[in-house]
């Protein structure tokens, strides 16, 4: 990883690296509510998305590189998903599966949920869907893995924020924070 | 430098294929670390693959598919991931143990490569104590567990490596009871002997050759099971995936040394298969009885043409293959033990029966 | 309460469940291949026809997480005759769903009084950024286009309101007509000898019919040798027949005078559309699939704007000279431009959206080869093909309808 | 099957129940009703620990299975508690109800946690969500839903949902009157409508309103700055703005013509803010003690008067733009007005 | 910029969600040790996020606090802004293993409260449907209960099973977990030709597929050797504690309130409920899967009862309840729910409880787990059958 993220690859180094990012992605199954369920039905044998090379026995944060995030985050589970992310080591990709993860969905008006998992995380891939089917999560990890075969990982590293991210006690989750809010009723 | 290289390379084909007969020292020490090695990272590899298909099939499912022809190049792309990961130390950890862990647990593994034959005269050495020095140097891969366990300064890596450590303790003695057996019935500690041995073996009293898995049926029994719980595999795998150990001792390993310690488990499982192949599935032989096609040497076993080398190393390739697809097949079938019914399974149960076909075999040697 | 059998059998039995499932058939379905078949009622996407929609804000209200935006707003329409009385009507500016924020529940689709919005399953429009997933007006119609026919009811449920009565009208009018067509068969019969010698015995098995309406010699005889059964190709032909009959009718009339509006077309043109004209024929071929008469009226007026239109396209193409490669006078031709300029160069003709077209799952292989050698994505590639493909159906459909 | 029909027989009715409870605890049973096939019992708050323990432990009762226990907001007489017991050997159910003491600022109401261990956590529960004090209870923190440094108590009605203040309702945006010169004739846009407990809903619109228009004040600098953020609508800040008085007089009049006590007040307060909006000071009870109070109610308007204002440029603005696209790409001159048609065609 | 390989974590300690893990407090043996147990289980978590505080000296754990509310997401203070349509969409979110019967329990409420009729066929459809979700339920939890044991296969069966009726389900509701099929006065739209065809289709193959089960689980020896005896229940604790469903028929007593208290046609057709001996994980699993059989009993008898007719009445503009409460129940499939609605004659209630069957079940896990090893400590939380979104609402 040292080399990785100083130098830009050569050619057909890269796409072999690429490559090999794109067809083993050890899965981290953050599941929350309903599309918890829905990501187990595409692990299971009707969908199996273990023949897109997504394998879901990573058992702990360490050895995944693809968090799915499926089902409503509250504010009470939010410095865990912050954790578990930084827990991750770095070339990492984040789903946000259904409406819930996407910004808040159905709950989007509660007082104890997050409105969106991309407040607390970056997030690669949004899936949408109230739970999407497991053939939406296929879809969403065949864009991902179209992302990881053309993008460049000096570029994706450089680009992320790497000054450690520590949660004072003190400090608040900005738990009622309003949805980053369309335009409402009025013309854009 | 050139001719040394020609001379190998000539000498492989003329007159014997057996890599272990090389004029300089030097070339022969090359070739043959080259031969374990190659042998260590390629055929973990097929049996990962074959663990992925067969479990995937036996869950009505497919397994992969999209990663190279038919999804074979699945690990592969696995290893190449790995390499690309980020190295975390976790800063409470103890530096230089933990980053020798994956090392002592994957060395053994290949060091045991040297010894096993994989075909009329296609081993690394031929050592007299080879059974011993295979058996003595597994256990010391238990080590490297036990370092990671507790070098990984997480709570649950210290269960998972005492438990671990607890466990491979307890399943080596079946383990080793159960091989001694074997080279009591074969009056030989190395494994070529063993092999040797079981293609001229008579069943007590009777004219039949048979290898030594029908008489010592228990001790084949014993011995696969405690070979899987060496490697902590299913139903024995309580160190490593447990609800509340995450994941055992290798909780905090990332990257590169991850895949060491997975390369350890897959390889583990095709040198366990190896081992018994040769003690009691008869080596390379295809049937008890039937010689190898154009090899002559005592039972038809040894000095054969390229054909009978090639159909030695294919045979014994395909029964560890066979050996891989039971312990996949039990992962598939079966829950998993509970901590406590393990060590008893172990102890009240597996050892006596191994002294009982120690001593069964001693008798049925003396007396016949 | 432990099933007491032998300690060992109960480990043989788990053996013997998984090998048997080795060698069975695995149930999986290799998703980018094979398309899942979804029931039509699947709750995918939520597509709008902005034809229908009178912006009377009632999905905006019901939705449960305030995700559906529209901003609209009032326009006078001109009387449709002089001394009329000049209406106003609310034209849609704006009418985006939020996605990302949408549940799925359907009471947006379930409150909608004028049948604007439609479920579709698609589901493939996952996205690297959230903004993308607040689609527009634009992207809702093209959803349009993937949305199934509403699947027959089971035997024992209480058929539609609104079909219900369609029927009952549609009865009423073959039989007007079919009494009508009595007294012109008889004049005929009389006045000319039995034109084409062939089809002697179905002449008189035509007469034998009762009064529910002639049935149309020429596809009945085709569809019998094709192996129908008799039962089939009469009432195939019927329906032609009564096509037939229409198209007759129609011609004369445009033929005859144009100007007033010819009896058959119902009431008044309907204010909404300026042009004022429906689309008879795929007006009666809805009625005929026993969808709602509204429903067929609003489809049937949006394929009479979009033949004018083609109409009028045409008209320009052939004046404004050769275009691009040949020129060839049909719209066919002009479909297989380079989708970019077709676009512009004629009004959008892919939103012949009243045409239901099965199996839209299949996609236009050449579009796909042409964007994969262009480099696109192949999920983005075949999406787009997909969409092409089905709007060359339609043209295809729209073709053979106005040609028979 | 068979055990069903014995059971049948040794039931009680709820009669004959209520007068068991009322002839061992006196008047501490209040009254009973059977609407809507639920038997509840009102029980005094005294009475609630003691009529627990009869309903459990008296044979003839046999209340064993613990169901449900709830917290209801009663408006200004504070809070109500219901707990429900079914008997799996009678088949019978009944819903103690209770009015706390304490009114609405420190509801109390007597533990079950000694009678019924199912109470423990749907006590701690109640306390989570109406701040009702179970006396006798072994530990109601930390609690046990929220958040842990949660303030507020949610399933009161005066705890307002912050989101629904902050984003506008789109279902108000009704289509805009252009008149002559195609210019939009702005109309005061409805407030509220969305589906909401009626009076509440109608006050938080209300406050939104407020907050908005403060807001305004702020953003001199910014340009449009169309999608105002609520900053700083904390569930606290609002809990301190009371809801508006009742307007006295319609109040009386309603519940002179027999009207219920609760659709009364809630009239009253609508009529209070119809009042209070159109300026003409408080002729009514409630004076202008409503949050910033009245004073810079006439600038409110000329704000809202202004947001209006730029609004209908803007849409004047697109539908200018939409005239002159549609002019020049069609050059049939037939089409008339521009039709549904080609709106969908720019969009 | 810090060198990428190397970097240290800055947070103290190192176990995932530091926090969560287990903290060792005392000198010498575990004074108290705070377990997390599902962040991270073998396959892909089961159980959502549930954490549970056991104290343990050695091996035995002498106290268990579970701490609930991570998926609280305050569906009371939502329902009172919602009117009854739009309820009905966000019920169903709750228990997602039984979108259907959560729909079902408003429905009923507040017909109850208009008194109104609901068309028979409508009642009857609402019978099948419910009890397909009951499979659907079941399936999953026998699933995850193997993979809390360590066996992988069940649960890929179980999924295969669940698809299959999932699909049946959707051509009917469009839905795949959350149905919104009810509606106040009967249900939404009547069900799609061929769909009756396809249920005994499906009940009669599962029915085949059954025994696999019973061959690769019940049966097992390991299964056995660890849930029999392993975390009994007496019934009157668990009535008590207010524990229904398949935990509480496992300790013996069949209260089943679709035979206590038929709603719906119910009364009309013979509901068998299995019932256990001793209350261990062993019988709570096998209740469960013979809820199963009985569950494909009751589709098959109801496929023979399902009269024509209409499926819903015609509803006034603003569905209204009059002024007052009720309280009904219903037999979800982990236990019953129950639904206090309190309306002050407005078009959102004034006040709805969820009292939902995990919320009572997961009480009873302190009790179990007192005295159990720590091993055997997941065999029991497994065996209570509970869903995260139904404890928090």
């Amino acid at each position: 990883m040292g080399v990785m993220d100083q130098v830009e690859l050569p050619k057909p180094v890269k796409y072999v690296f690429n490559w090999g990012r794109k067809y083993s992605l050890w899965c981290f199954n953050f599941g929350l509510a309903c599309c918890a369920i829905e990501f187990i039905a595409a692990s299971t044998s009707r969908h199996d998305f273990i023949r897109h090379g997504v394998i879901p026995f990573a058992h702990g944060p360490r050895q995944a590189d693809l968090l799915v995030v499926s089902g409503t985050l509250t504010d009470k589970m939010a410095p865990a998903v912050k954790r578990l992310y930084e827990e991750m080591p770095e070339p990492k990709y984040v789903i946000s599966f259904g409406s819930c993860a996407n910004c808040g969905g159905p709950y989007w008006d509660s007082y104890s949920v997050t409105k969106g998992v991309d407040q607390i995380i970056p997030v690669d891939v949004y899936v949408p869907g109230c739970p999407p089917r497991p053939e939406a999560l296929l879809d969403g990890i065949i864009a991902l893995q179209d992302m990881i075969q053309k993008e460049s990982l000096k570029e994706r590293i450089a680009g992320r924020r790497l000054d450690p991210i520590t949660l004072g006690a003190d400090e608040p989750l900005p738990s009622d924070s309003s949805p980053a809010l369309p335009s409402g009723g009025r013309a854009p | 430098m050139s001719e040394v290289l020609w001379n190998t390379a000539a000498s492989f084909t003329a007159q014997s294929t057996s890599i272990t007969t090389f004029d300089s020292f030097a070339v022969s020490v090359v070739v043959k670390i080259a031969f374990a090695l190659g042998l260590f990272f390629v055929v973990p590899i097929v049996g990962g693959y074959l663990e992925h298909k067969v479990m995937g099939r036996m869950q009505a499912r497919r397994g992969p598919v999209e990663a190279g022809p038919f999804g074979t190049l699945q690990l592969v792309a696995d290893g190449i991931k790995f390499i690309q990961k980020e190295d975390v130390i976790p800063r409470a950890a103890d530096r230089w143990v933990f980053a020798a862990a994956p090392g002592v647990a994957l060395v053994p593994g290949m060091l045991i490569f040297l010894v096993l034959p994989f075909g009329p005269g296609v081993f690394a050495l031929d050592l007299e104590l080879g059974l011993f020095y295979a058996l003595a140097i597994s256990s010391v891969s238990v080590l490297g567990i036990l370092m990671g366990g507790w070098a990984s300064a997480n709570k649950f890596s210290l269960i998972g490596g005492l438990r671990a450590g607890g466990q491979l303790i307890a399943y080596e003695l079946p383990l080793i009871l159960a091989a001694i057996t074997v080279a009591v019935q074969a009056g030989t500690l190395s494994l070529v002997g063993i092999v040797e041995a079981q293609a001229t073996f008579m069943l007590p009293g009777t004219e039949i050759n048979v290898w030594y898995v029908f008489p010592q049926i228990l001790g084949f029994g014993i011995f696969f099971l405690a070979a899987m719980a060496e490697l902590s595999r299913p139903p024995f795998d309580m160190p490593i995936a447990d609800s509340e150990l995450v994941f055992g001792y290798m909780t905090e390993y990332t990257g590169i040394k991850f895949a060491m310690f997975l390369l350890t488990e897959y390889g583990g499982m095709i040198l366990m298969s190896a081992l018994m192949v040769v003690l009691y599935l008869g080596g390379w032989q295809l049937l008890p009885g039937v010689p190898l096609p154009g090899c002559e040497g005592t039972g038809g076993l040894f000095d054969c043409g390229v054909t009978g080398t090639l159909l030695g190393v294919g045979i014994t390739l395909g029964k560890i293959m066979a050996l891989v697809f039971l312990m996949v097949w039990a992962r598939v079938a079966y829950p998993r033990l509970r901590e406590d019914q393990l060590q008893r399974f172990a102890w009240l149960v597996l050892v006596p029966l191994a002294l009982l076909n120690l001593a069964l075999v001693g008798v049925a040697k003396v007396v016949f | 309460m432990a099933t007491t059998s032998p300690p060992g059998v109960g480990l043989m039995k788990g053996l013997a469940v998984t090998i048997k499932h080795l060698f069975r058939y695995p149930a999986t379905q290799m998703y980018p291949k094979e398309r899942p078949d979804l029931p039509p009622r699947t709750r995918g996407v939520i597509a709008l026809m902005d034809e229908n929609c009178t912006v009377c804000m009632l999905c905006s209200r019901e939705c449960p997480d305030w995700c559906i935006y529209i901003d609209s707003h009032k326009e006078t329409v001109p009387p449709a005759k002089e001394g009329g009385r000049a209406r106003t009507r609310n034209v849609l500016d704006r009418f985006a769903i939020d996605f990302s924020l949408c549940m799925y529940c359907g009471i947006c689709v379930e409150v909608c009084p004028f049948d604007a919005l439609w479920w579709s399953p698609e589901f493939e429009y996952a996205e690297y950024e959230i903004d993308g997933l607040l689609h527009e007006m634009g992207k809702l119609r093209e959803w349009m286009d993937t949305v199934p026919p509403p699947p027959p009811l089971d035997a024992g449920a209480v058929p539609p309101a609104e079909a219900a009565d369609a029927i009952a009208k549609k009865e009423k009018e073959l039989e007007a007509e079919a009494a009508k067509q009595q007294e012109t068969e008889a004049k005929e019969q009389e006045a000319a000898a039995p034109a084409d010698g062939g089809d002697g015995k179905p002449k008189k098995a035509e007469v034998k019919v009762e009064g529910a309406g002639e049935i149309d010699q020429e596809t009945y005889d085709q569809l019998i040798a094709e192996g129908k059964s008799e039962r089939i190709a009469r009432s195939k032909a019927k329906a032609a027949w009564v096509r037939k009959e229409k198209e007759r009718l129609a011609a004369e009339q445009e033929a005859g005078g144009g100007d007033d509006a010819p009896a058959e077309k119902p009431k008044a043109a309907d204010v909404h559309v300026e042009a004022g004209e429906i689309d008879q024929e795929t007006y009666d071929q809805l009625i005929a699939e026993g969808k709602s008469e509204r429903m067929a009226r609003a489809k049937a007026k949006a394929a009479y704007v979009r033949k004018q239109k083609a109409k009028l396209a045409e008209e320009a193409a052939a004046g404004g000279g050769d275009d691009g490669d040949g020129g060839a006078a049909s719209s066919e031709a002009a479909g297989d431009e380079a989708p970019e300029d077709a676009e512009a160069a004629e009004p959008k003709q892919g939103k012949l959206a009243d045409v239901h077209v099965e199996g839209a799952g299949e996609i236009d292989q050449e579009t796909f080869d042409q964007l994969i050698a262009e480099g696109k994505s192949e999920r983005i590639a075949r999406s787009k093909a997909k969409a092409a493909w089905v709007r060359k159906q339609k043209q295809a459909q729209l073709e053979e309808g106005g040609g028979s | 099957m068979t055990d069903v029909l014995a059971r049948q027989d040794r039931a009680l009715t709820p009669e004959e129940t209520e007068a068991l409870l009322r002839d061992r605890l006196g008047d501490q049973i209040l009254s009973s009703s059977t609407d809507f096939a639920t038997f509840t019992v009102w029980v005094a708050p005294g009475g609630w620990h003691a009529a627990a323990q009869l309903c459990r432990d008296e044979s003839l009762l046999a209340y064993d299975l613990f169901d449900c226990l709830l917290g209801v907001d009663a408006r200004d007489d504070g809070f109500d508690v219901v707990a429900v017991l079914y008997s799996t050997s009678t088949g019978n159910r009944i819903c103690l109800r209770t009015r706390c003491e304490g009114g609405r600022d420190a509801p109390v109401c007597p533990s079950l946690t000694d009678v019924y261990r199912g109470a423990d956590w749907m006590e701690r529960e109640t306390y989570d969500m109406f701040g009702i004090d179970f006396p006798g209870h072994p530990g109601l923190e930390p609690r046990i839903l929220t958040v842990e440094n949660f303030e507020g108590w949610p399933l009161r009605k005066d705890f307002h949902l912050a989101s629904r203040v902050a984003k506008p309702w789109p279902g108000v945006n009704e289509p805009a009157e252009l008149d002559d010169e195609g210019n939009v004739i702005e109309r005061e846009p409805e407030v509220g409508g969305a589906p909401g407990p009626y009076d509440l809903d109608k006050a938080m619109a209300e406050q939104a309103r407020a907050v908005n228009a403060s807001e305004e004040d702020q953003e001199e600098g910014e340009g449009t700055g169309d999608d105002a953020q609520a900053s700083g609508s904390e569930q606290q800040d609002e809990d301190e703005a009371p809801a508006p008085e009742l307007d006295q007089e319609t109040y009386d009049k309603l519940i002179a013509e027999g009207k219920s006590e609760r659709i009364a007040r809630s009239k009253a307060k609508a009529a209070l803010i119809k009042k209070q909006r159109a300026g003409g000071g408080d002729t009514g009870g409630g004076g202008s003690d409503e949050g910033d109070g009245g004073d810079d109610q006439p600038s409110a308007a000329e704000k809202a008067e202004a947001r209006r204002k730029e609004q209908a440029e803007a849409r004047r603005k697109k539908a200018e733009e939409r005239a002159a696209e549609t002019g020049q790409d069609d050059d049939a001159s037939d089409e008339g007005a521009p039709g549904a048609d080609d709106e969908e065609e720019q969009a | 910029m810090s060198d990428l390989s190397t970097r240290e974590r800055v947070h103290p300690g190192s176990a995932p969600g530091e926090d969560f893990h287990l903290e060792i407090v005392g000198d010498g043996d575990f004074q108290t040790a705070d377990m997390k147990l599902s962040i991270g289980p073998a396959h892909p978590a089961t159980h959502g996020v549930f954490r549970i505080v056991l104290e343990m000296d050695g091996e035995r754990v002498t106290g268990a606090r579970p701490v609930i509310g991570y998926m609280h997401r305050g569906f009371e203070k939502l329902a009172e802004h919602r009117d009854y349509r739009q309820i009905k969409a966000l019920v169903n979110r709750h228990d997602w293993l039984s979108g259907f019967s959560n729909e079902l329990g408003v429905a009923l409420a507040v017909e109850r409260m208009m008194e109104m009729e609901v068309p028979d066929r409508a009642q009857w459809i609402r019978m099948l449907l419910a009890e397909w979700n009951r499979i659907l339920n079941h399936l999953m939890f026998i699933g995850s209960y193997a993979i809390e044991l360590g066996a992988i296969t069940p649960m890929f069966y179980a999924f295969r099973e669940r698809e299959d009726i999932q699909h049946l389900l959707e051509s009917a509701t469009g839905g795949r977990l959350h149905f919104t099929y009810n509606q106040v006065g009967g249900l939404k739209i009547d069900l799609p030709k061929g769909f009756l065809r396809q249920s005994t289709e499906l009940s009669a193959l599962i029915r085949k597929r059954v025994p696999d089960y019973h061959d690769l689980v019940l049966g097992n020896d390991i299964f056995q050797a660890r849930t029999v005896g392993v975390g009994p229940l007496p019934p009157e604790v668990a009535l008590s504690l207010g524990v229904t469903g398949p935990t509480l028929h496992a300790t013996g007593v069949p209260e089943d309130s679709r035979v206590t208290e038929p709603y719906l046609k119910y009364g009309e057709i013979d509901v068998d409920v299995p019932v256990g001996e001793n209350g261990d994980s062993f019988d709570r699993f096998y209740c469960l899967l013979a809820r199963i059989s009985a569950s494909l009993d009751i589709i098959d008898q109801i496929h023979d009862h399902l009269p024509a007719g209409p499926v819903n009445t015609k509803l006034p503009k603003m569905v209204k309840a009059p002024e007052g409460a009720t309280y009904l129940r219903t037999e979800n499939p982990l236990g019953q729910l129950g639904y206090w609605l309190e309306s002050d004659g407005g078009r959102t209630p004034w006040r709805l409880k969820m009292r939902t069957p995990s919320f009572s079940n997961v009480q009873a896990i302190p009790y179990l787990l007192e005295g159990v090893l720590v091993p055997d400590a997941i065999a029991v939380l497994g065996s209570v059958f509970f869903v995260v979104g139904d404890i928090d609402r």
